[in-house]
């Protein structure tokens, strides 16, 4: 265990309820993150995870509780606001931008950020014309980061599920975020691609700091690299704590884990 | 083999991000153009001009409008012929309401006028999607007939409601001639369509095709829907309106709403389509394929048939068109579902690893 | 209230005649995930050969009897259909598998204009006749109560009533077979339906032949209504709305969307008409259904458009 | 050498939904000068050639047709056999010097020779057709005056088409004091249900069809369907042919139109055609279609032009290939006289009629027919437009042209030119 | 390769997408009857690519197969249509799960029976997937669409078994599934393959249970087949080890020591 340091909590979930007609999705589920810290989420399929994502990012409207990030509270925000206040994510079902090359997929990350409106962009003149170049450096530096350099203007539709999910992790990242939300980044990958992601995920930790939430299901990554781990069964949470005690916990075992690992 | 880019570095962001990064790509260009401007100038006749260059240039312009809507928002659209109509009498209202106003500002009011009336029939796609987003369109279509045909007003209470233009200037030198029409619509388009590239390829572009390809997505890193789709359609009915105005005052000099049916809205959406969604290169071929391809079959037709010693009617010279103008869109559909323009950029593949064949 | 009664019951019965030619487009849509444009030239080319056959049987054969030369006609008529539903996979669909949904739309208005100049090239562009023997003076029901009555037209009520056991057939087509859940699986997913076996050739000659025999039935309508020519095309763009009011989706959708589009624009056109200076019934039914997409953006009673990460 | 020859160029829609009066009406254009050629070797030895384009009177197919066909050697006039495409052609013509003739269609206004030059609208406008109706009808009613409080319904071609008659029909109601109701038809005319019950709703006096193509068989099957009197709707020239009323049948029985031509087989020049072009095998559509209206009508319209070259062949040269500018000197300058017509062989078809610098329409005779279930019968006597009332408008709607487009009259000097 | 029949013979193929991208360039491999055989290899190896060009899905993607042959029981299949190939046994789980988004979860099942015509052996058989996935009964009236991407999955695989198939081509089975879900998965396959003699085509990135349950393997890079052999010789080979299995030597690395210095695969200098 690396001697980063964690902060106080940055995201805290409170009570949150989600229901789909007659599914509970989410039932009274709390749980808080801290700055700095990987927090897992991990569950049977069908528990609620990426639900509870998507409520942080104002996808999903919870029922009932609320979600406070850097001290604010609320209990619905739309996804703009919340990609504002610096949460970005990534997507179990891969959700880029199939037509759009990769460069220009990250690109998209940094939109929040370009300040000259429609005339000066049309016009593409002075100050737009140098802003896009920086922003363009600042993907650059994402695409060396993640090692898709060969790939810059593929279209991403064509590229490997594996690169997919890169490129997904660096539109996330050119938001530069303060809490990141990965939603199964390494599904799909074998072990050595799983591996690359590992790397990518702890340096964006290590390096720039940044928090994240980490849904998967392959346990030796998740107990491997999180520093925190939440369980959720059936929409509601089953255990939570540092990656031994979850692991040793009954419940777990019997909703999740299995007796194999 | 002559269409690499191997050797060609880029040394800044700046130069890979240039419209054409591939330097043999701006000599075609380059060469285009001047073409465009001098050579055909020297060769065109009348004819060429008046019946196909200054509708292809035109239609072109009302194209790539409508493809940044579809092809780079993806909001399917069948109501481009009222954006023209309203383009088209926006700008003749201007014209002949303040005396002595010039041309260009009467035209870039009409674009104005269809700027708006697009935002406000494009205010349902906020909540409405795909299909029925596109049939939904054909109410500006409907609504903009009968809004020309009724209310008189817009006509300049001419009776039967069909209005006209003449006599137009720009910059003090007379747009009479085939040519200065030509060379006029073809410098607008010019304008127009480095723009638009310049719109496409930057920041609002790419929340355009966010939008388009995945609008959830979009959202959760902070794409406002709203505002990608209104000003996508603000833009393309800018483009659409400026398009109109120059059909009805350039190409047609008197019109009537039919001038703008839902059949040259269908057509337009046909151009978009054939030429390639999101390509502003497609837009053009597209024009060129909708414009000239039946006009080009009702010409070649009858002595085609006269070589196997067959005379053809007019109507089953017609019919003849329709049948094959249809059944080559279906093939090229199938050739290439994505448009000529991904064509094109297959053929460039090839040529790039060209002899090898992959 | 006579009239307004006479103007209720003229929209609601336009409106099932509008449902007829919306019914072509919903089951293809709904099959094959295919918007089909061609529908309209499909209402068309099925009307020609339906009119030109009725008049040539007699000729050919000698026989001058109103009721064979109709059957026969229909019957042929229903072969072009098949011949094109045959065609149409066999050349278009086939290659097109798997594509985006404008690519598609588009293919299908390549058809529209190979039908169009096919259908004029063999049967001619002029105006023929369908007559099926529908009756077409009014009647005149209620007079005790309103005086001269409501005025009903009794071929716009046969109409109506084909259209509605069309309709009703089909719905449960749909909801109840095998079949019906296959060609749902399609639209869904032209790749996985045919992973697991369905033979997407198949069925889409099936759907289209289905589509083209009502395409037959709507085309002896209203050519019966309004003769056989070119503009029957249009009667497509009137149908638009009440399919997507409607639902693209949904076949009993294509009634009641029928239902209001045509007891909307009627009553639009006689009440507010004179005070804006009428002619707005067909944008005002296409305003009409956008209001309803506002509330539920898939019609009436589409699916419900699917949008999830 | 070359024999000389005069090109026709022949604008024509034979797809689409107005084939079906377009294809007739172009049929009749051609045989004429099929006829011409085999009977009489051409116009003084001029040869007549011609093309046909297929407008599928859409605006921008016509231009395009025109733009392709008037730079051919030897072009006499246009007929663009469409009102839009007229509207777009009049402003092109006037530049490459090439007449327009628009007989019983196109702009109203445009009989007003000193404002309008190169167009002629021959025989009849809108204006004098909706002149004439009300006319017929006053007298069925024993006088003008006898309308007072009636009412009178306009289901028009929502269209220029449709609406060019409507100031005229407003100034005729406020002369006599009857109600105008005006009932817009979306173009192409399919759907005409709420129309009607409005129709049957207000139950107007007499119903006036302003129709074309199927816009025409659909109203009367409409009017049929809510039980309007068919014997009290009046359609004008363009809804008064074979097609209009063939596929209603008996439904149409007692609907009455305006005739702007007599036709028929019995007529010389219907005749010759047979003789000379469909005996021969030359003929362009079935021979049974000879002699209908809308077939007339060619003719006439035909005969116009190429009398129209013959005019100008007297003063500019017999035997010579007349330019656009000395045919439409010829066009202007028309005294068709009825031996003139009865040598030519159109007794019984037209009226006389000759044309002058301000007067580009000729004359403007016409007859009401009725159809019996089976065929037109004529059911009136000639009637003429009231000049009082035309001219005036013509006047003032001519000059708002001019001061719209910052153009002047036409010199009374430059007549001779 | 053992003496058993081969049921499915792959000669040889290349690939190409859109007539320029060429994918898998020369690709043979056999399935041999009762055999579960793993087709492992990293993102864009071409696995999925192979698979479709068995099943004859590549021509929705805009590819095609420009060389060699596929047998089915001595039989060419390269122009067979998918159904075809369905009605003859061999059926394809899709990468990705494609499941129909508006049909329930139960109607998506059945739909996988769309070849057969018994009833009884349907609603046998439908039970028969409610059993293995008790989670699917639980969501069965649900639309597809919204269901949690594991319930797909397994709705997907479900789908394919209704259809009763002899040969079955999975590409990436367990792909987002819960490990015990992966388990069962796993064991479903040993199980058909056990009491039902079906064979299987495993396209997996998780090597390890891949490995451990089939019986032969083939290992893909950029569109060749590097290495096969019987599943138990792989699963030591060292290379294997490392790469696929995540094994320094014996011992199972931490992914947390992944940002310490890592060897390149040596087939790829
Ligand atoms: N439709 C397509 N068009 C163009 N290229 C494609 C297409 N589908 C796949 N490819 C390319 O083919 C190659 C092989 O892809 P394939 O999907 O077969 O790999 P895979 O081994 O299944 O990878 P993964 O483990 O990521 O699923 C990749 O480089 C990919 O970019
Ligand atoms: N929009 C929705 N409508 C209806 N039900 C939904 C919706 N979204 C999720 N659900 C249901 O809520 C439950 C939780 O789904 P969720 O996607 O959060 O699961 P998950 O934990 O991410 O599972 P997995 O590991 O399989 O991805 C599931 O049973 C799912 O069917
Ligand atoms: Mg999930
Ligand atoms: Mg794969």
């Amino acid at each position: 265990m690396t001697s980063k340091k964690i902060g106080d909590v940055i995201l805290d979930v409170k009570n949150i309820s989600l229901r789909f007609g007659g599914v509970k999705a989410l039932t009274d589920i709390s749980f808080d993150v801290r700055e700095h810290e990987i927090r897992s989420i991990i569950g049977p399929n069908g528990a609620g995870k990426s639900s509870m994502l998507n409520c942080i990012n104002g996808v999903y409207t919870p029922s009932e509780g609320s979600i406070t990030f850097r001290g604010k509270t609320f209990s619905h925000m739309n996804s703009r606001q919340v990609a504002e206040m610096g949460v970005a994510r990534t997507f179990q079902n891969l959700a880029l931008f199939k037509g759009m090359s990769v460069i220009d997929n990250i690109m998209t990350g940094r939109n929040l950020k370009i300040k000259s409106n429609l005339f000066l962009q049309a016009l593409r003149i002075g100050p737009a014309e140098k802003e896009e170049i920086r922003h363009r450096e600042f993907v650059e530096h994402i695409i060396d980061f993640l090692e898709i350099q060969a790939h810059r203007k593929t279209p991403v539709g064509q590229l490997p599920y594996g690169l997919q999910k890169r490129v997904d992790l660096g539109r996330a990242l050119a938001m530069e975020p303060q809490v990141l939300l990965l939603d199964e980044p390494m599904a799909g990958m074998n072990v050595e691609e799983k591996q690359d992601m590992c790397r990518f995920i702890l340096d964006v930790n290590d390096e720039f700091g940044t928090t994240i939430v980490l849904i998967e299901h392959d346990m030796g990554v998740v107990m491997d690299i999180s520093d925190r781990v939440v369980v959720l069964d059936y929409g509601k949470k089953i255990g939570d704590g540092a990656p031994d005690e979850v692991r040793n916990n009954e419940d777990v075992i019997r909703a999740y884990l299995g007796t194999s690992h | 083999m002559f269409y690499r880019e191997n050797g060609q570095f880029k040394t800044s962001y700046r130069a890979d991000q240039q419209i054409f990064p591939i330097a043999q790509d701006r000599i075609a260009v380059l060469v285009l153009l001047a073409a465009a401007f001098v050579l055909v100038p020297l060769l065109a006749s009348d004819y060429l001009y008046r019946a196909i260059l200054i509708p292809l240039v035109i239609m072109s312009m009302a194209a790539l409008g409508v493809n940044i809507l579809v092809g780079y928002c993806g909001q399917i659209s069948l109501g481009s012929g009222a954006f023209m109509a309203v383009g088209a009498y926006g700008a003749f209202n201007f014209f002949v309401r303040f005396p002595g106003m010039p041309l260009i500002p009467a035209l870039i009011l009409g674009g104005l006028c269809a700027t708006f009336f697009g935002i406000l029939f494009g205010l349902p796609s906020l909540r409405v999607k795909g299909l029925y987003l596109a049939v939904a369109t054909l109410a500006a279509q409907f609504f903009s007939d009968w809004m020309f045909l009724r209310i008189k007003w817009f006509t300049n209470n001419s009776d039967s409601g069909s209005v006209s233009v003449s006599q137009l200037q720009v910059l003090g030198m007379p747009l009479e001639s085939a040519l200065s029409k030509y060379l006029f619509c073809l410098a607008l388009l010019v304008v127009i369509a480095l723009l638009a590239k310049n719109l496409v390829r930057g920041a609002i572009g790419r929340e355009w095709m966010a939008i388009r390809d995945m609008d959830v997505a979009a959202a959760v890193i902070g794409i406002r829907p709203m505002y990608a789709k209104l000003s996508a359609f603000a833009v393309s009915s800018f483009i659409i309106g400026v398009a109109g105005a120059l059909w009805a005052f350039v190409h047609l000099g008197a019109w009537e709403p039919a001038a703008f049916s839902v059949e040259v809205s269908l057509r337009l959406l046909f151009m978009v389509i054939i030429g390639g969604l999101g390509s502003i290169m497609g837009s053009f071929f597209g024009a060129a394929f909708i414009v000239v391809l039946p006009i080009l079959l009702n010409q070649l037709l009858p002595p085609l048939f006269s070589l196997f010693g067959l005379e053809i009617s007019t109507a089953g010279l017609s019919h003849a068109e329709f049948m094959i103008f249809g059944a080559l869109i279906v093939w090229f559909l199938i050739v290439e579902p994505h448009g000529l323009a991904k064509l094109w950029s297959t053929g460039k593949q090839k040529m790039r690893v060209w002899p090898f064949p992959h | 209230m006579a009239f307004f009664l006479e103007t209720l019951i003229g929209g609601l019965m336009a409106g099932m005649l509008y449902s007829l030619v919306a019914l072509g487009f919903v089951l293809i849509f709904k099959a094959s995930g295919v918007f089909n444009f061609a529908q309209g030239a499909m209402v068309l080319f099925a009307a020609l050969a339906m009119a030109r056959f009725s008049e040539w049987i007699p000729k050919w054969t000698g026989i001058d009897n109103a009721i064979v030369a109709n059957l026969a006609a229909f019957v042929i008529a229903g072969v072009f259909m098949f011949a094109v539903a045959w065609l149409i996979e066999r050349l278009v669909l086939r290659h097109l598998v798997n594509q985006e949904g404008a690519t598609l739309l588009m293919a299908t208005l390549g058809i529209t204009y190979f039908l169009e100049g096919v259908g004029q090239t063999i049967f001619g562009s002029d105006i023929y006749k369908i007559d099926v023997g529908m009756p077409k003076d009014p009647v005149f029901l209620f007079e005790s109560m309103f005086q001269g009555g409501v005025l009903v037209n009794k071929e716009d009520v046969i109409a109506a009533g084909i259209a509605a056991t069309l309709v009703l057939l089909l719905s449960i087509f749909f909801q109840k077979t095998k079949t019906g859940r296959a060609l749902r699986a399609v639209a869904d997913d032209h790749q996985a339906a045919q992973s697991i076996g369905i033979p997407l050739n198949r069925i889409w000659v099936i759907v289209w032949c289905v589509a083209g025999v009502v395409a037959l039935v709507a085309g002896m309508i209203w050519g019966s209504k309004l003769g056989v020519q070119f503009s029957l095309t249009t009667v497509a763009l009137r149908a638009l709305p009440v399919v997507i009011l409607g639902g693209l989706t949904s076949v009993p959708g294509a009634i009641i969307g029928g239902l209001i589009i045509g007891v909307g624009e009627k009553l639009s056109e006689v009440y507010l008409g004179p005070f804006v200076g009428g002619g707005i019934e067909i944008w005002f039914a296409y305003v009409l259904a956008l209001v309803f997409l506002l509330f539920r953006p898939q019609g009436l009673f589409g699916e419900k458009i699917i949008d999830r990460v | 050498q070359q024999a000389p020859e005069q090109f026709f160029p022949l604008l024509s829609y034979r797809t689409g939904p107005y084939a079906p009066n377009g294809t007739p009406w172009a049929n009749g254009k051609q045989d004429y000068l099929k006829l011409i050629n085999a009977r009489d070797g051409g116009v003084n030895g001029v040869k007549l050639t011609f093309e046909e384009c297929e407008t599928g009177y859409a605006t921008d197919r016509g231009v395009e047709c025109y733009e392709r066909l008037k730079s051919r050697p030897g072009v006499a006039l246009f007929d663009p056999q469409a009102t839009g495409i007229t509207f777009a052609l009049t402003e092109k013509a006037p530049v490459d010097k090439i007449p327009l003739m628009t007989l019983g269609y196109g702009l109203s206004v445009a009989a007003d020779g000193m404002a309008f030059k190169w167009n002629f609208p021959y025989m009849g406008s809108y204006w004098t057709g909706a002149d004439i109706l009300i006319q017929h009808l006053g007298k069925q009613n024993g006088g003008l005056d006898k309308l007072k409080g009636k009412k009178i319904a306009l289901v028009y071609h929502d269209s220029p088409f449709g609406k060019e008659p409507i100031p005229l029909l407003q100034e005729r109601a406020k002369m006599h004091g009857f109600d105008l109701q005006l009932l817009p038809v979306t173009a192409p005319g399919v759907e005409q249900k709420a129309t009607w019950l409005q129709v049957r709703k207000d139950r107007p006096d007499y119903v006036l069809l302003w129709g074309w193509g199927v816009m025409n068989s659909t109203a009367l099957k409409e009017a049929q369907a809510t039980g309007y009197p068919r014997d009290k709707m009046y359609g004008v020239w363009w809804a008064g042919a074979e097609p209009d009323v063939r596929d209603v049948g008996e439904g149409a029985k007692g609907y009455h139109a305006l005739a702007l031509n007599g036709y028929g087989k019995e007529a010389k020049v219907i005749q010759d055609i047979l003789k000379h072009v469909h005996d021969k095998g030359q003929g362009t559509g079935p021979k049974d279609e000879v002699g209908s209206v809308l077939y007339t009508r060619g003719v006439i319209i035909q005969m116009l032009g190429v009398e129209a070259v013959r005019r100008a062949q007297e003063r500019f040269g017999k035997g010579k290939v007349m330019t656009g500018e000395q045919v439409r000197w010829g066009m202007e300058n028309l005294a068709l006289d009825q031996k003139k017509l009865d040598a030519l062989g159109f007794n019984g078809v037209m009226r006389p009629l000759s044309t002058s610098c301000s007067d580009h329409m000729g004359s403007t005779w016409a007859r009401v027919h009725t159809w019996d279930g089976k065929k037109w019968n004529f059911s009136s006597d000639w009637y003429q437009a009231d000049e009082q009332i035309i001219k005036p408008m013509v006047k003032a709607g001519a000059d708002k042209y001019l001061s719209d487009k910052k153009m002047q009259r036409r010199e009374t000097g430059d007549c001779q030119s | 390769m053992d003496t058993r029949n081969i049921v499915l013979n792959v000669n040889g193929i290349e690939v190409i997408y859109n007539h320029v991208i060429l994918v898998l360039k020369g690709v043979s491999l056999q399935l041999p009857e009762r055999g579960i055989v793993a087709l492992l290899g990293g993102n864009g190896a071409g696995k999925t690519t192979t698979l479709r060009a068995i099943s004859n899905l590549l021509k929705g993607e805009r590819g095609e197969v420009t060389k060699g042959s596929i047998e089915l029981r001595g039989e060419r299949i390269e122009n067979l249509s998918p159904a075809e190939l369905v009605k003859r046994g061999v059926v394809q789980v899709m990468e990705g799960r494609h499941c129909f988004a508006h049909l329930t979860i139960e109607e998506n099942l059945l739909t996988g029976a769309y070849t057969r015509t018994d009833k009884a052996e349907i609603a046998a058989n439908l039970e028969k997937v409610y059993n293995y996935f008790p989670r699917l009964k639980t969501r069965r009236t649900s639309q597809a669409a919204y269901t949690s991407g594991g319930e797909q999955q397994m709705c997907a695989i479900g789908r394919a078994l209704m259809s009763n198939p002899s040969i079955v081509l999975l590409d990436e089975p367990s792909m987002g599934l819960a490990p015990q879900i992966v388990e069962e998965v796993f064991n479903i396959v040993k199980d058909l393959n056990d009491k039902e003699g079906t064979t299987f085509l495993l396209a997996e990135q998780n090597t390890n249970m891949a490995l451990k349950y089939a019986d032969y393997g083939y290992i893909m890079e950029s569109g060749r087949i590097v290495m096969d052999g019987p599943a138990h010789e792989l699963a030591n080979n060292a290379d294997v080890k490392e790469f696929y299995l995540g094994m320094g030597g014996s011992e199972r690395k931490s992914f947390r020591d992944v940002k310490s210095y890592k060897r390149r695969k040596r087939w790829l200098a």
